[in-house]
């Protein structure tokens, strides 16, 4: 609980007055609808990020600063509650953020709303709850292709070539499905989009072995295909084996970033955060 | 300790647990693995009381036990955690393990208007029986927070914790690696270790990590489409073909390579 | 010193609520009476009578006994006129006129209930109990030849003692009622109740409700179903509203409601036209005469006090002595000045009854050529 | 004869004034059941939105009669319910914007957005109860029949007349028309298909491009409408005071949650459970029963089941056992 | 602090009644703001510590006031003989009939349940109605303008309080058995439906208080006014105050009333703070942090919300006994869902979620402002249309919509309250 007094509910769980059911938590920072002129650099970065959730609360992240490059894997490690999640939704726009700045492409869009960043080629998939549960695999797919004016049939046909066990269950109401199967919508939603950036907040946590490996390979199979993808991972080892760069966060702070193979590499790392 | 005879759990047509059968032997430390969707949260949901059965039985130390309700069970000496930590989140830490042992003098309302002495004195039974816990999880320091405050890791040592406020038979471990950070998920790993040697509990530990699963378990089960597909060492497990077949892949060999 | 020259009469109708479509006549009515004795000026030795206005409701009786008890204790009123529905009529009697000792006369209370209620000789009614209203409708129905009935009531006190009253004498007179089913006002939907009562049948509907309420809806589902094409009805039907909204389709109705064909009445409707106000209105008579009945008992006992002047009501409204008219308040109060006595008659041809109830004398209505008339007295 | 005399009694008293009434609270359960569905909490200000939909359409029809303006047989009110919309959709997005959005900025939980509609009725009643007044008030005109009770016999013959409202026929159309409308739009239409997406994962939609705030604007304006026209449609057949629009929540919500919560399908099969139930189990069979049966076993009771008075018990009783039978009402909760 | 502060201020408010108005209307003020203060309480308990959303208040309050009936008035005995039995046997039976479904349905299987059940259930029916209503026609019949019903058992009043908090707990019973047991919490609106039944069964039950007819005349636990006006020492007692006897002996009633009523108050706030904190109260507030855990953790969640949910009714059955010894009638008609339930839920939003003492302050706060907002939308209105030109339409319009601003006044407190102080003007802790 967030000790937000408007999100006190006492408990109360009656079906025949509330509907919990789907209810956002994000609080979309953000009021322009175009991109500001920024500066060089690499394609997508949040540079020096400092914030925190709500107006008041204490600030998370403290000068944070990540980055990736065009068809390149960032990997953002850390412990528990060190902000990886917070430094990903700050860079998505779903939080506000009160120093520093988001680039892409060059441009500055840190006073972009979710939905406009979606539109300037940003894809997002959440920890948590990130399918619709209620519609069907298909309907999944195309509310990933909902800002998109052109025939979106052939991305589709591209994801079910990624993830064959989604065209069999394509009718299927995706809540219907396991962790791996939903997972692999989730991506499957994000690609849709045909992001410029993919960002994905722990893919593979509660995933069996083989679909993680699975997944794995097809994240490198889209990065690949010129997508930059920026992911959390607790599975620190395999993600940084597959990562151009790695960033370690610290209570919202850089703690180590270099290539995956050196931070795989530095004795300190390993020894601290990627248990021994 | 715990048996479970022929389980079957289904969602309208779709067969969750389809005729599952085990074993979980006293004192052991249970894995339990296998494919996203075999039905192993479903299982644990059943035997834990949160699902009712379609059909079979689930036996506890010899007693029947199916589709009991989960504070009943918990009486009973079965526990469980929660992949996602199910903190007490507007209360304090210490409260938070305070509130478990079932019972308590100071739970009954008359007792709270006419027995304000006996409260006292099992109240601070309690409160010291807590403290004690949250040494052992070495956050005693966290003691006053709120528990809604503290980290993720955090919240996941208290729910272990809770299980420690009371004499627990058998606790239902659903993914406590999921997500945890591998420093603190080695922590994580000798609490139930000395849980088990210490005080003899029983575990049942849904987990993915097999890295984790080797060290802790001792025997694995593996399900698969709603059924036991086998049932061995860890060691035996990463051999069974069947096993390597549905869950574990080929990958593993190249994993292993690297690390 | 201009305190013993001020009268105040509190006025307590349910100025929102069920009856709100009547209550401004008759609280209009009241203040006829009250501006005629202020400006005769002898009352009291020139006292001056104003009127103090509080919202009954008609059917809250915490926020009706809370006016009234503004009314006594903050406003300092000598006498309470009203309150108009039975309910909060029984409540603001217990909880406030009897502890304060204040005479109250309600113009429309109709309640066979009330009758019986302790108060201390200071409760009075210019109108009188349903259980005569409920003879009286039964009777006409008797005489024309309709001898068998549905009955629907609005759910309340009142519309319940109507129809346990109109029932009782309509089967003591041979006829029957097929079903007595209430309504509940302000529902959403009467379908169930015209379903029932038409099924159970009979020569004509009697409805015992409120024309702005539930009543309304009723007679218009039994009209559109075509369940009944006979009506009748009592004195809270009786409205124009009525003809406004079913204007011929109820022609040949039976309608009941308290009036007189004495001299008053038209000499009332008179005055009350000049006036700017609807004088055939109901209960605006009664209204009229409860507050000349309250005013001359102040003459006749020489003292505003309740407790001095409640038990002249009794002589000041019946015989013997000189019969007084609307308008002649004035001189009312001149004989009784000089010891003389009076027969007070007013609007309505008051009598009234031990336990200090009007006798009783009902209009007979109908609908004729889209209009309400009146067709006898009784 | 006998027996389609009975049948058309029954029409006459039980389904065709079920139907009708039924129709009146499908729509405005349908309307309850889109703001669960999509917004997340039970409206306790549906009944007055109402209120306000209706009433703003009177004072329209009353200027329209005024300049004398009339749809022949139909009646005027037709024509004023565009501006009836427009009014309630007006009030309902003014009071989004003051009062609800900060709730949703906040991400408060829904049983607050449920008290804060409780405020919401209170201040609604009060405005309604101040602009129009408290009392009954009929606007409509025009042909009140399709074919009355009176000529239904002097055609047929029948003992039993048959009457059918000009506004029962245009409320069951237009329930049909609406939720056709409404299930396309849903199922088919991009905009539908977002907000299904949002009624089921808020921050996901959010992620897919989708515009909460127009999701939320288009459904008040499809919730304004949808209760305008229930309001309208009940107050043509009855007649409007703003009181019995309040009253009316109990039986939608009601109907609502007997359907299932959420699911547009089931707000239409939960409002015509509640009205025949209401209709049907406190009718007194008598008079069908007199025709149906041979002499000898003909009721001399009425044959009622449960008197008048209890009627809104029977819906009550069917609502609990709906649910306990069906945890998440007749169609599942929650589709939309 | 701010509790002092507070109730000082609504404090001040009475008294300022009782100086610019009457003393007579501040006790009136009050004595109706420590039974809202009851109720306050009652679904406090509900809302403020388990999360229960009670919309049926006024269902509670009307057991209450029908204890009141059931209690205190004097058994007539005239209908005890025409038909008591046969009420009470119809009951007994009634209630045979649904035990009896309920076994045969727990008994049985296949298709011989429904059909079995749904037999049971009708045969039973049609030998209830053949015994009651026979019974009920003759008790009603029994001088139906003054009796008609069975009356009470002639105890004294004070008895019939407790006795309506058992009648409503009986009533949270059923409900609570019913609606918190299904597979989702489906509160709301059993609560909601279940008071709507109560207010129809008052109304059309004649035979048990009346119905619409209503019982006047209660019996009082206080002395009544005019037997005090007629005892002399009482009246040397208030001249010695400089008070006439009438003024003195209302205002001397009205503060015994008050007395008791605040009895009432103190000790159902002192139990339900002991009960708040202690391992009852914590575990409470487990439940309502995170009810599976609770769960898991060996707390029995839906008896937890069965027992409040119990008690909370309970109180609000003692605060509608109280209201209607207070008003010495019972007027079924007058029991409106804004009103009783509506109303209640403002006190508690207002005072403070949670927080006993704010519910109380709330149940005060908001009573006087629905009594006293009308004299004041009065002012407000003439100072509004003062500019205007008399006799205008809009000028007689905005006076004659006085007493709907009592509504909108209400809805704007709560939205303010809710918006800028979410947890109520005494937040819990
Ligand atoms: N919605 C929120 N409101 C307020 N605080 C939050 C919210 N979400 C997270 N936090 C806090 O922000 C901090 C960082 O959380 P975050 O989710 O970013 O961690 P993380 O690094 O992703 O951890 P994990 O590996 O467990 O996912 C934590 O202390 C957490 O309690
Ligand atoms: N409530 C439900 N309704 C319908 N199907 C369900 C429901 N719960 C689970 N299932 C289905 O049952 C199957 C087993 O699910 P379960 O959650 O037990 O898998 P699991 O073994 O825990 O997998 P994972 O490791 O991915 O969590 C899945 O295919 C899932 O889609
Ligand atoms: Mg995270
Ligand atoms: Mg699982």
């Amino acid at each position: 609980m967030s000790g937000n007094p408007y999100q006190d509910d006492r408990g109360n769980k009656d079906a025949s007055i509330t509907n919990p059911h789907g209810q956002g938590t994000l609080i979309a920072s953000g009021t322009q609808v175009r991109p500001m002129p920024g500066g060089d650099g690499p394609f997508l970065i949040g540079e020096n990020m400092t914030g925190g959730y709500g107006k008041a609360g204490p600030d998370i992240l403290h000068g944070c600063t990540i980055a990736v490059e065009k068809g390149e894997i960032a990997v953002i490690v850390g412990p528990n509650g060190a902000g990886k999640s917070t430094a990903m939704k700050a860079v998505f726009g779903m939080l506000d953020l009160r120093e520093g700045r988001v680039l892409l492409d060059g441009e500055d869009i840190t006073q972009l709303t979710p939905q406009a960043r979606v539109r300037y080629g940003m894809g997002f998939v959440p920890q948590t709850s990130n399918i619709f549960t209620s519609m069907t695999v298909e309907e999944n797919l195309e509310m990933g292709a909902f800002i998109r004016t052109d025939d979106f049939r052939k991305t589709m046909e591209q994801v079910y070539e990624l993830f064959p066990i989604l065209r069999e269950k394509r009718h299927q109401a995706a809540g219907e499905l396991s962790g791996g199967q939903r997972q692999q919508v989730a991506v499957g939603r994000a690609l849709m989009t045909q992001p410029k950036v993919l960002m994905l907040d722990e893919p593979t946590a509660g995933v069996s072995p083989i679909v993680m490996d699975e997944l794995f390979d097809r994240i490198i199979e889209v990065a690949r295909t010129g997508i930059s993808i920026l992911m959390v991972e607790q599975n620190a080892r395999q993600a940084l084996e597959i990562a151009d760069k790695g960033y370690v966060l610290v209570q919202g702070a850089n703690g180590y970033s270099g290539t995956g193979k050196d931070l795989l590499a530095n004795p300190d790392v390993r020894r601290s955060f990627l248990g021994g | 300790m715990i048996e479970v005879k022929n389980l079957h759990r289904h969602f309208g047509g779709f067969r969750a647990v389809d005729g599952a059968s085990l074993e979980i032997e006293t004192g052991s430390i249970t894995g339990l693995v296998g494919p996203n969707g075999a039905g192993k949260t479903t299982l644990f949901n059943v035997v834990a009381g949160v699902l009712p059965p379609t059909s079979g039985q689930v036996f506890m130390a010899g007693e029947d036990i199916t589709g009991l309700p989960p504070h009943t069970l918990f009486h009973k000496g079965l526990l469980r955690t929660f992949q996602i930590a199910h903190e007490f989140s507007s209360m304090s830490c210490r409260e938070n393990l305070m509130m478990v042992p079932g019972g308590q003098t100071g739970e009954t309302l008359w007792n709270t208007w006419f027995g304000r002495k006996r409260i006292a004195d099992e109240e601070r039974a309690l409160r010291a029986k807590a403290d004690e816990v949250l040494e052992f999880l070495t956050i005693e320091h966290l003691a006053d927070h709120k528990a809604g405050q503290v980290s993720g890791g955090q919240k996941k040592l208290l729910e272990l914790g809770r299980t420690m406020m009371v004499d627990a038979r058998i606790v239902f471990l659903d993914e406590v690696g999921a997500g945890v950070n591998r420093t603190l998920l080695n922590t994580i790993g000798d609490a139930i270790i000395r849980l088990n040697k210490e005080r003899g509990y029983t575990f049942c530990m849904i987990e993915h990590d097999m890295d984790f699963i080797g060290r802790l378990c001792d025997p694995v089960i593996v399900m698969a489409e709603g059924k036991v597909l086998s049932k061995g060492t860890i060691d035996e497990i990463k051999a069974d073909e069947r096993v390597i077949e549905a869950y574990l892949g080929t990958g593993l060999k190249n994993k292993e390579a690297v690390g | 010193a201009s305190h013993s020259n001020e009268i105040k009469m509190g006025i307590i109708l349910g100025f929102t609520g069920p009856i709100e479509s009547l209550t401004p006549a008759m609280a209009a009515g009241a203040e006829m009476a009250i501006t005629e004795v202020s400006e005769s000026g002898k009352l009291l030795g020139g006292a001056t009578v104003s009127a103090v206005r509080a919202d009954s409701t008609c059917v809250d009786s915490a926020a009706a006994t809370a006016a009234a008890e503004r009314l006594i204790t903050s406003d300092g009123i000598s006498a309470m006129m009203g309150p108009d529905c039975s309910g909060v009529t029984g409540a603001v009697l217990a909880n406030v006129s009897v502890p304060n000792g204040m005479v109250m006369i309600s113009p429309s209370a109709t309640s066979p209930a009330l009758s019986a209620a302790e108060d201390n000789g200071l409760f009075f009614r210019t109108a009188p109990s349903d259980a005569r209203q409920g003879a009286v409708l039964a009777g006409i129905m008797i005489e024309k030849g309709i001898t068998s009935a549905a009955v629907t009531y609005t759910n309340n006190d009142y519309g319940k003692g109507f129809a346990d009253a109109f029932q009782a004498a309509y089967e003591a007179a041979g006829g029957s009622v097929t079903l007595s089913a209430p309504h509940e006002d302000g529902k959403a939907d009467y379908s169930a109740e015209v379903g029932a009562l038409a099924s159970a049948g009979g020569d004509a509907l009697v409805v015992l409700g409120y024309v702005d309420q539930g009543g309304a809806g009723v007679i218009q589902g039994a009209l559109d179903t075509g369940a009944f094409d006979m009506f009748a009805m009592g004195d809270g039907m009786i409205g124009d509203s009525l003809v406004e909204r079913f204007g011929d389709d109820i022609a040949g109705m039976i309608g009941t409601a308290p009036g007189s064909d004495n001299a008053g009445a038209a000499m009332f409707a008179e005055m009350a036209t000049a006036a700017g106000i609807d004088g055939t209105s109901v209960y605006a008579g009664e209204s009229y005469d409860a507050a000349a009945l309250m005013l001359l008992a102040m003459a006749a006992a020489g003292s505003k006090e309740p407790g001095d002047y409640q038990s002249k009501i009794f002589d000041i409204a019946n015989a013997p002595g000189e019969q007084i008219l609307p308008g002649e308040l004035g001189k009312a109060i001149d004989i009784l000045a000089a010891g003389g006595d009076v027969d007070y008659q007013g609007a309505t041809g008051v009598e009234l009854v031990e336990p200090g109830e009007a006798a009783g004398s009902y209009a007979e209505f109908t609908v004729e050529g889209g209009a309400l008339t009146v067709v006898g007295y009784r | 004869m006998d027996l389609l005399n009975g049948v058309v009694a029954l029409a006459n008293f039980v389904l065709i004034p079920a139907i009708a009434y039924g129709s009146q609270l499908a729509l405005g359960a349908l309307g309850v059941t889109l703001i669960y569905g999509i917004l997340r909490f039970s409206n306790f200000a549906h009944g007055d939105t109402m209120a306000v939909g209706t009433m703003v359409t009177v004072l329209a029809t009353w200027g329209l009669q005024a300049m004398g303006v009339s749809l022949g047989p139909l009646p005027t009110a037709l024509l004023a319910i565009p501006i009836g919309i427009l009014g309630a959709t007006a009030l309902v997005l003014l009071t989004d914007k003051y009062v609800y959005k900060f709730y949703r900025a906040q991400k408060a939980k829904p049983v607050i957005l449920v008290i804060v509609s409780m405020g919401v009725m209170f201040i609604y009643n009060g405005l309604t109860r101040i602009i129009i007044g408290p009392d009954d008030y009929r606007f409509a005109d025009g042909e009140r029949f399709v074919i009355s009770a009176r000529t239904f016999r002097d055609m047929t013959g029948l003992e039993e007349g048959l009457a059918l409202r000009t506004t029962q026929v245009i409320t069951v159309i237009t329930a049909i028309a609406v939720v056709a409308a409404l299930f396309w739009f849903l199922n088919k239409t991009r905009t539908g298909k977002s907000m299904r997406a949002f009624s089921d994962n808020e921050d996901l939609a959010l992620l897919s491009g989708i515009n909460p705030e127009r999701v939320v604007l288009v459904t008040w304006l499809i919730v304004a409408s949808l209760a305008t026209v229930a309001g309208v449609l009940y107050g043509l057949d009855k007649s409007f005071k703003a009181f019995t629009y309040f009253q009316l929540l109990l039986p939608i919500f009601a109907a609502a949650i007997v359907g299932g919560l959420g699911n547009p399908l089931g707000a239409i099969a939960g409002g015509f459970v509640i009205a025949f139930s209401e209709v049907g189990i406190t009718y007194a069979w008598k008079k069908v029963l007199v025709y149906m049966m041979p002499p000898a076993l003909e009721p001399d009771g009425l044959v009622q089941i449960l008197s008048t008075e209890y009627k809104f018990a029977v819906s009550f009783v069917i609502l609990v056992i709906v649910l306990l039978f069906r945890p998440t009402g007749l169609f599942r909760g929650k589709s939309i | 602090m701010r509790t002092v502060l507070l109730f000082g201020a609504v404090a001040c408010l009475i008294l300022g009644t009782g100086f610019l108005q009457s003393w007579n209307s501040a006790l009136l003020i009050l004595n109706m703001g420590l039974i809202s203060a009851v109720m306050a309480l009652g679904v406090n308990l509900q809302w403020g510590l388990a999360g229960l959303f009670n919309v049926g208040v006024m269902g509670f309050v009307a057991l209450g006031g029908l204890a009141v009936v059931l209690i205190s008035m004097p058994p007539v005995g005239a209908a005890w003989q025409a038909g008591g039995g046969g009420i009470l046997l119809g009951l007994v039976l009634g209630a045979a009939t649904i035990v009896a479904a309920v076994l045969v349905w727990a008994r049985t299987s296949g298709k011989l349940r429904g059909w079995g059940t749904a037999g049971v259930l009708l045969i039973g029916m049609v030998i209830y109605r053949m015994v009651l209503d026979p019974s009920v026609e003759a008790v009603e019949a029994v001088d139906p303008a003054l009796a008609g019903y069975l009356g009470g058992l002639g105890l004294p009043v004070l008895l019939a309080w407790p006795v309506g908090g058992v009648l409503a707990a009986g009533a949270a019973y059923v409900i609570g058995k019913t609606a918190l047991g299904l597979r989702s919490d489906y509160l709301a609106i059993a609560t909601l439906g279940i008071a709507e039944i109560v207010i129809a069964i008052l109304k059309n039950e004649d035979w048990l208080a009346r119905g619409v007819k209503n019982v006047i005349g209660l019996p009082r636990p206080v002395p009544y006014e005019v037997d005090l006006q007629n005892d002399p020492a009482f009246v040397e007692r208030a001249a010695g105050f400089g008070l006439d006897a009438t003024t003195a002996s209302t205002i001397y009633v009205k503060i015994e009333y008050g007395l008791l009523f605040a009895a009432v108050l103190i000790v159902l706030l002192v139990l339900s703070q002991l009960a708040l904190n202690s391992p009852w109260g914590r575990m409470m507030r487990a439940i309502r942090d995170n009810e599976t855990a609770a769960r898991a953790m060996g707390k029995d969640v839906t008896a937890r919300h069965l027992q409040v949910f119990i008690l909370g009714s309970a109180i609000c059955g003692v605060a509608g006994a109280m209201m209607t010894t207070l008003d010495g009638q019972l007027t079924p008609g007058s029991y409106q869902p804004l009103r009783y339930t509506f109303l209640i839920w403002v006190m508690v939003i207002v005072g403070g979620s949670g927080n006993n003492l704010g519910a109380v302050l709330g149940g005060f706060l908001i009573w006087f402002l629905w009594v006293q907002v009308e004299p004041m939308g009065h002012l407000l209105m003439s100072l509004i249309t003062a500019g205007m030109a008399d006799g205008s339409w809009l000028k007689a319009h905005l006076l004659d919509s006085v007493q709907h601003m009592r509504l909108l006044t209400m809805g704007i407190i709560l939205l303010l309250v809710l918006r800028l102080n979410p947890r109520g003007l005494l937040p819990e802790r």
